[in-house]
């Protein structure tokens, strides 16, 4: 047990620490959101990036990547997270597209994706979600029709990021509407650019638009766009979905911990009462708390870590973390609103606590029990498939 | 030993949901948070032909004469609708002052004013540290015409739609409530999250009042504008804690996922009997709150706290779980419950917050 | 709308208070538990409280009972909460046997059953629940078979109160084995003093015995001696459970009040920090919540009662009243330990607050979400019946 | 970066699970709650014998000269077996006090007798108000011979069944601490929750030792023999919620209601997602705290005091809710979860509780 960086893993800790001061751009803004104003910047960023050896970090060096270790991965999120780095644009390719073409693709699709993929010239987005299905993927019915050479695609999907920019999309649709729910699905690459798809920005409660709607109206897409078999899409999605947590649960610890650094500091000059808000018992509890909940899924990710590279088998404690995340951070939300008192209730103003930060912080986090798995699909999982429950169904 | 509407009071409730179900709907609402002045005209109107703001004022002075039980009836119900308009910071905020003011002609014209919906009048009481019961900077000194008021407030709600203000402000060693018209004042509206009900910075630069606008002074109000207050906001929030679950009940019964309504899932289920279980315990506070204080009944002060805080938890828990229930699409900004949500976390931190309000409970009872 | 009592209700309500006053057992204390050494008094005063005119308070007067309105059942349960008067010896008999009694009975079972009832000649209990049925008492398997004249009862009961002073138990047996779950029940009155009933006490965390099991190995039950029809049992039981709650509400929320009320003495005069532990913020938030609750369910009784005398039909506010109960009545438990410190770790010395009646109140406490529909089904009932939702099974 | 244990750790918590597996049943706490004394000799002879006293202390005293990591493991294998021993107010409370002493002969006494496990000792600190961290009353003077020793101290953990005490009283403007032969003092027994760890009152009329028996001040101590007493109350308080959770998840997967077994009600199922939840992340913490002290970071405090609210909130929670979980069954004398119920209450509320500590908690982070 040692808690502290190798030798190895201290030097490339600062090596990424070094590059991310050095080149992330100036006055840049953690967030996921992807607004048009800052597609630029993102694209330029991205290709910063790649050009510095640092995207698709743990992509095998024989399809570009840097082959590095879990451990490096992890500690080039925290980092990542630490310097406030704008986000990835290129994420779903980077960390989903990729991967399962990697694992499944064929030498062409390798050939023809991979390299477009890491150095952010072509974009990606992912159609999983379906309107009707939720939280329920194999409820999905966008289908794929087979018509000569192609598919022809119809249907809708939803909550996707980055499809107003993407070039392509991962796409799951029915290829036989007969087959039982989790069979008869196919895993598709559609051009965004082919006729037939829209994209409508879908707007938050926030006011801002980080997700999409998709329709695909006769779509074509070229049979040889498919990965894997048809039908077989169901059992690669998996491979997608097991990349998309990846290194999450490191980045959102000590995405987690800034801000809650961030929250002391606002209770510090934040009066109530006439005295400074980190003074008064009550406030002074639930931070607490929330260091104690915040520790607690950097140590639990710390364990699952550890669990993955002596077994090669995830632990249960990783599962744990975006449960403890989602209601940790909702939590956090609802007191600074509190300490500000009515100053909570502005969107931005000198007499707001960091200019209303927190009240965009506050509704964005409404979100975080839902989006990436709602807590109740979490807490099935967690039943199901670490206490060996049965099935709630 | 009687928790029973009258018929009078089950027929207000009848009208105002049928008309603020034309007349107030998230439509409408959505049209006023993006509309400049956050303010419709012709609702007010509405709403002031219905006497509605009139409720709890007496006949003498142009009012209904009813009391704060039909009061809590008509604002649970113009929360269930989101109502776009002044009227809880009329009621709610402003009313219970200029009701218990010194009899006299400027609190008659105030209520006649109120009364008749010609009259917005808005609360200017917080400052800039945003406490609620708390020492004031804002300062008056008799003058050869009256007063002469100096300060600066600021989350004054809807003062930008105002008539007059009611400034509380210190005057010597107590504090006293003056009429200020709103247009000797500067006025700059903020940026508020419920932008249907605005907040306001209010600037007195050495602003003069005649004798007659001095309507109140601290000793004699003490607490008992603000059992109105905490009581009406309570009701707001029960109407609108109400809604959200009507509306997850029934996405509830109507969504499915895995082949069954998710309704039939105790992760949901269990949820909405948790929802109405602080819903309906809140609306039993509220309604106590409001027949003690219209009695003057010992416990009205704690009933009245004790509502708020049974408000706030109903408000807040059912309007973020109504969005969990909905899931992705309840988070979107074309679905109404957004609405529902940043009016319960305005009445929420507005007044003073759970905490606040949970201290006064137990200053209440630690004293007997 | 008025809180206050009518002159006839106030008067009423003096009635019972002096009553209570007068006659009440000196050094009586509230509570369920009948423990052997208080049976004697709790006889005593059962046949004192018929004599008085209060034992069958709601009963129809042909039947021996006082015909007295719902508002004055009301009445007299919080008064005799205040009065902290010990519990009713035949509270199942006169609460539950006898309305089913009075509901399905032949006149011969009216005849030969109610006035012991009322006079607290024979005591009653509650044969439902069973090991392995729980929460689902369609689940039972207590058999009673026809032979001759009589039903031949074998099986185990189990939570049944009173079961080792009983004379007599209202039963339910599965009459016909193979009728769907529901079916096949029937409703007998048995002969506690019959041979083969056997009854265990059983032992709680408390280190009390409230409850017992009761074994029924071949017992005879005359074939009169069931109530309504063979195979109709479920429906007569419905109305048993139907009055198992009566004016139980009330009867809690007020005594919730009162122990609230000793929780507030108590922490004005235990010292936390060198002050008074009532003066510390973070208690005096939790007492704060733990009024609004408790008057929550005293108030939304009053809605329920009133629903209920203005339109004959139970509303939904009243089947909140246990589930409230159930949960403020735990977390008062835990507050008043914590308040304690270490001291909340004795069971009773001169130390402990109150001698240790909070650790008691604690540990029984625990038992309340359990006992008398779990939490869990009171919100699956709240769920289905109250909000309409489709049945989660 | 690496959480993992030795194989040497592993093997531990092997050996010392089998050996409770064995010894420390629930039948064996039930045998010890119901006699007179509390107390098993040849339980004690067993972990005495296995050196587990002296797992942190240096090989040169006798110990095993292993750490706090080592000490962690062996306490959470403790606290799944409830075991019935004086072990945790040995290892957990006299321990770190003795190990941060001034070294000298009475220290190495001391260690060396409870690393044997001939000498069991028991911490001697507060008083009839119950506080940890507060003034005393108990004072010692100095004397002819060395020290006289006057006053009460109350809810001292297994003082009846210990050979010395480690009493801590004011001396000039600090305090010290003193080891006095309990045979000394006048121990009454305390009815205490868990009758496997009784609290006793001990009186010191005027006891007088010799100087070489003041082994620490109050300024060299510090906070940290609390961090170390913390860490080990919150280790024991994870292998509580790791057994009622086993056995929580064991009964929902054979308990059938409504012809399913209750582990497929989301009602259950989720109280039990949370139960592991809370169960896990009181683990890391332990874990993570017990390396900290064992480095001396400087994160150890806060380490230790995060521990110990994660310790509480899993402990009390897992234990509750296993009882939920099992229904009336599970509220029966018979039934061992109250067992795992009364250690649970006495870890949460001895030595603090969740509110002491997670107010120590806010001071470390708010000083930063």
């Amino acid at each position: 047990m040692d808690f502290r960086d190798t030798a190895a893993e201290a030097a490339f800790r600062k090596d990424v620490r070094d590059w991310l001061e050095a080149n992330k751009p100036s006055g840049a803004v953690a967030g996921l959101g992807v607004t048009e104003g800052r597609v630029g910047m993102l694209r330029t960023w991205q290709r910063k990036l790649h050009e510095g050896g640092w995207a698709g970090l743990g992509w095998p060096k024989e399809y570009g990547g840097r082959g590095a270790s879990l451990i490096e991965q992890v500690i080039f999120s925290q980092e990542y997270a630490r310097a406030k780095a704008p986000s990835i644009l290129n994420v779903i390719g980077i960390g989903m597209a990729g991967p399962t073409i990697i694992a499944h693709g064929t030498d062409e699709q390798k050939h023809r994706y991979l390299d477009k993929i890491l150095s952010g010239e072509e974009i990606w987005c992912q159609g999983f979600s379906e309107p009707g299905a939720g939280s329920d993927l194999g409820a999905l019915r966008t289908s794929a029709v087979v018509e000569g050479d192609s598919f022809i695609v119809n249907g809708q999907k939803v909550w996707t990021t980055l499809a107003h920019i993407a070039d392509w999309c991962i796409l799951l649709a029915r290829t036989d509407p007969t087959a039982p729910k989790h069979k008869g699905i196919s895993y598709l690459l559609v051009d965004m650019h082919s006729p037939g798809v829209e994209v409508r920005p879908l707007r938050q409660m926030t006011g801002e638009a980080e997700f999409n709607e998709m329709f695909f109206t006769d779509v074509r897409v070229p049979r040889d766009n498919i990965l894997g078999d048809v039908n077989d899409g169901w059992r690669i999605a998996m491979t997608t979905l097991l990349h998309e947590r990846g290194t999450l649960g490191f980045a959102l610890a000590t995405q987690a911990e800034i801000v809650l650094g961030e929250a002391i500091a606002l209770a510090k000059k934040t009066l109530k009462a006439g005295r400074p808000a980190i003074e008064d018992p009550l406030v002074r509890q639930r931070l607490a708390q929330l260091h104690v909940e915040i520790q607690a899924m950097r140590l639990n990710n710390y364990r699952a870590l550890t669990t993955v590279m002596r077994t090669g088998i995830p632990g249960p404690e990783g599962s744990l973390g975006k449960l403890l995340w989602s209601e940790s951070n909702k939590r956090l939300g609802e007191l600074m609103l509190e300490i500000q008192g009515p100053a909570g209730l502005l969107e931005g103003s000198g007499y707001a606590g960091d200019n209303g930060e927190w009240v965009y912080r506050h509704f964005r986090s409404r979100a975080n029990s839902i989006e990436a798995g709602t807590s109740e699909i979490l807490r099935n999982i967690i039943a199901e498939r670490v206490l060996g429950l049965p099935k709630h169904k | 030993m009687d928790f029973g509407f009258t018929e009078e009071q089950e027929l207000l409730r009848k009208s105002a949901r049928e008309v603020l179900a034309e007349r107030s709907t998230p439509a409408v609402a959505r049209a006023v948070m993006e509309s400049e002045t956050g303010f419709d005209e012709s609702l007010w109107k509405t709403i002031a032909e219905l006497g509605w703001c009139g409720v709890a004022i007496p006949e003498a002075e142009g009012g209904l004469g009813l009391g704060w039980v039909e009061q809590a009836v008509l604002v649970e119900e113009t929360g269930r609708a989101v109502l776009p308009a002044p009227y809880l910071s009329t009621v709610g905020l402003a009313l219970p002052v200029v009701l218990l003011a010194e009899p006299g002609e400027m609190r008659s014209r105030l209520l006649q004013g109120i009364a008749s919906g010609e009259m917005r009048v808005a609360l200017a009481l917080t400052e800039e540290d945003g406490e609620w019961f708390a020492p004031l900077k804002a300062a008056a000194t008799k003058s050869v015409n009256g007063y002469t008021i100096e300060g600066r407030k600021v989350f004054v709600a809807d003062a930008h739609v105002a008539h007059e203000l009611l400034v509380v402000a210190r005057l010597d060693d107590d504090f006293a409530v003056f009429a200020v018209p709103a247009a000797d004042t500067a006025i700059t509206p903020l940026p508020t999250l419920d932008r249907t009900r605005r907040l306001s910075e209010v600037r007195l630069d050495g602003v003069t009042v005649g004798s007659e606008r001095l309507i109140a002074s601290g000793k004699s109000l003490g607490w008992r504008p603000a059992d109105r207050t905490a009581l009406v906001i309570a009701a707001e929030q029960t109407g609108v804690a109400q809604r959200v679950l009507e509306m997850s009940v029934q996405y509830a019964k109507e969504r499915e996922q895995f082949g069954k309504p998710i309704g039939s899932f105790q992760a949901i289920s269990h949820k909405l009997a948790d929802m109405l279980l602080l819903t309906e315990s809140a609306r039993s506070h509220v309604y106590y709150a409001a027949w003690a204080i219209d009695e003057g009944t010992p416990d009205a002060s704690l009933a009245a706290a004790s509502a708020r805080v049974a408000g706030i938890e109903a408000g807040r828990f059912a309007t973020a779980e109504a969005i969990q229930v909905h899931g992705g699409i309840g988070f979107t900004y074309e679905h109404d419950l957004h609405l529902f949500y940043r009016r319960a976390k305005w009445d929420e931190l507005y007044y003073g917050d759970a905490t606040v309000w949970r201290e006064r409970v137990a200053e209440l009872i630690a004293a007997t």
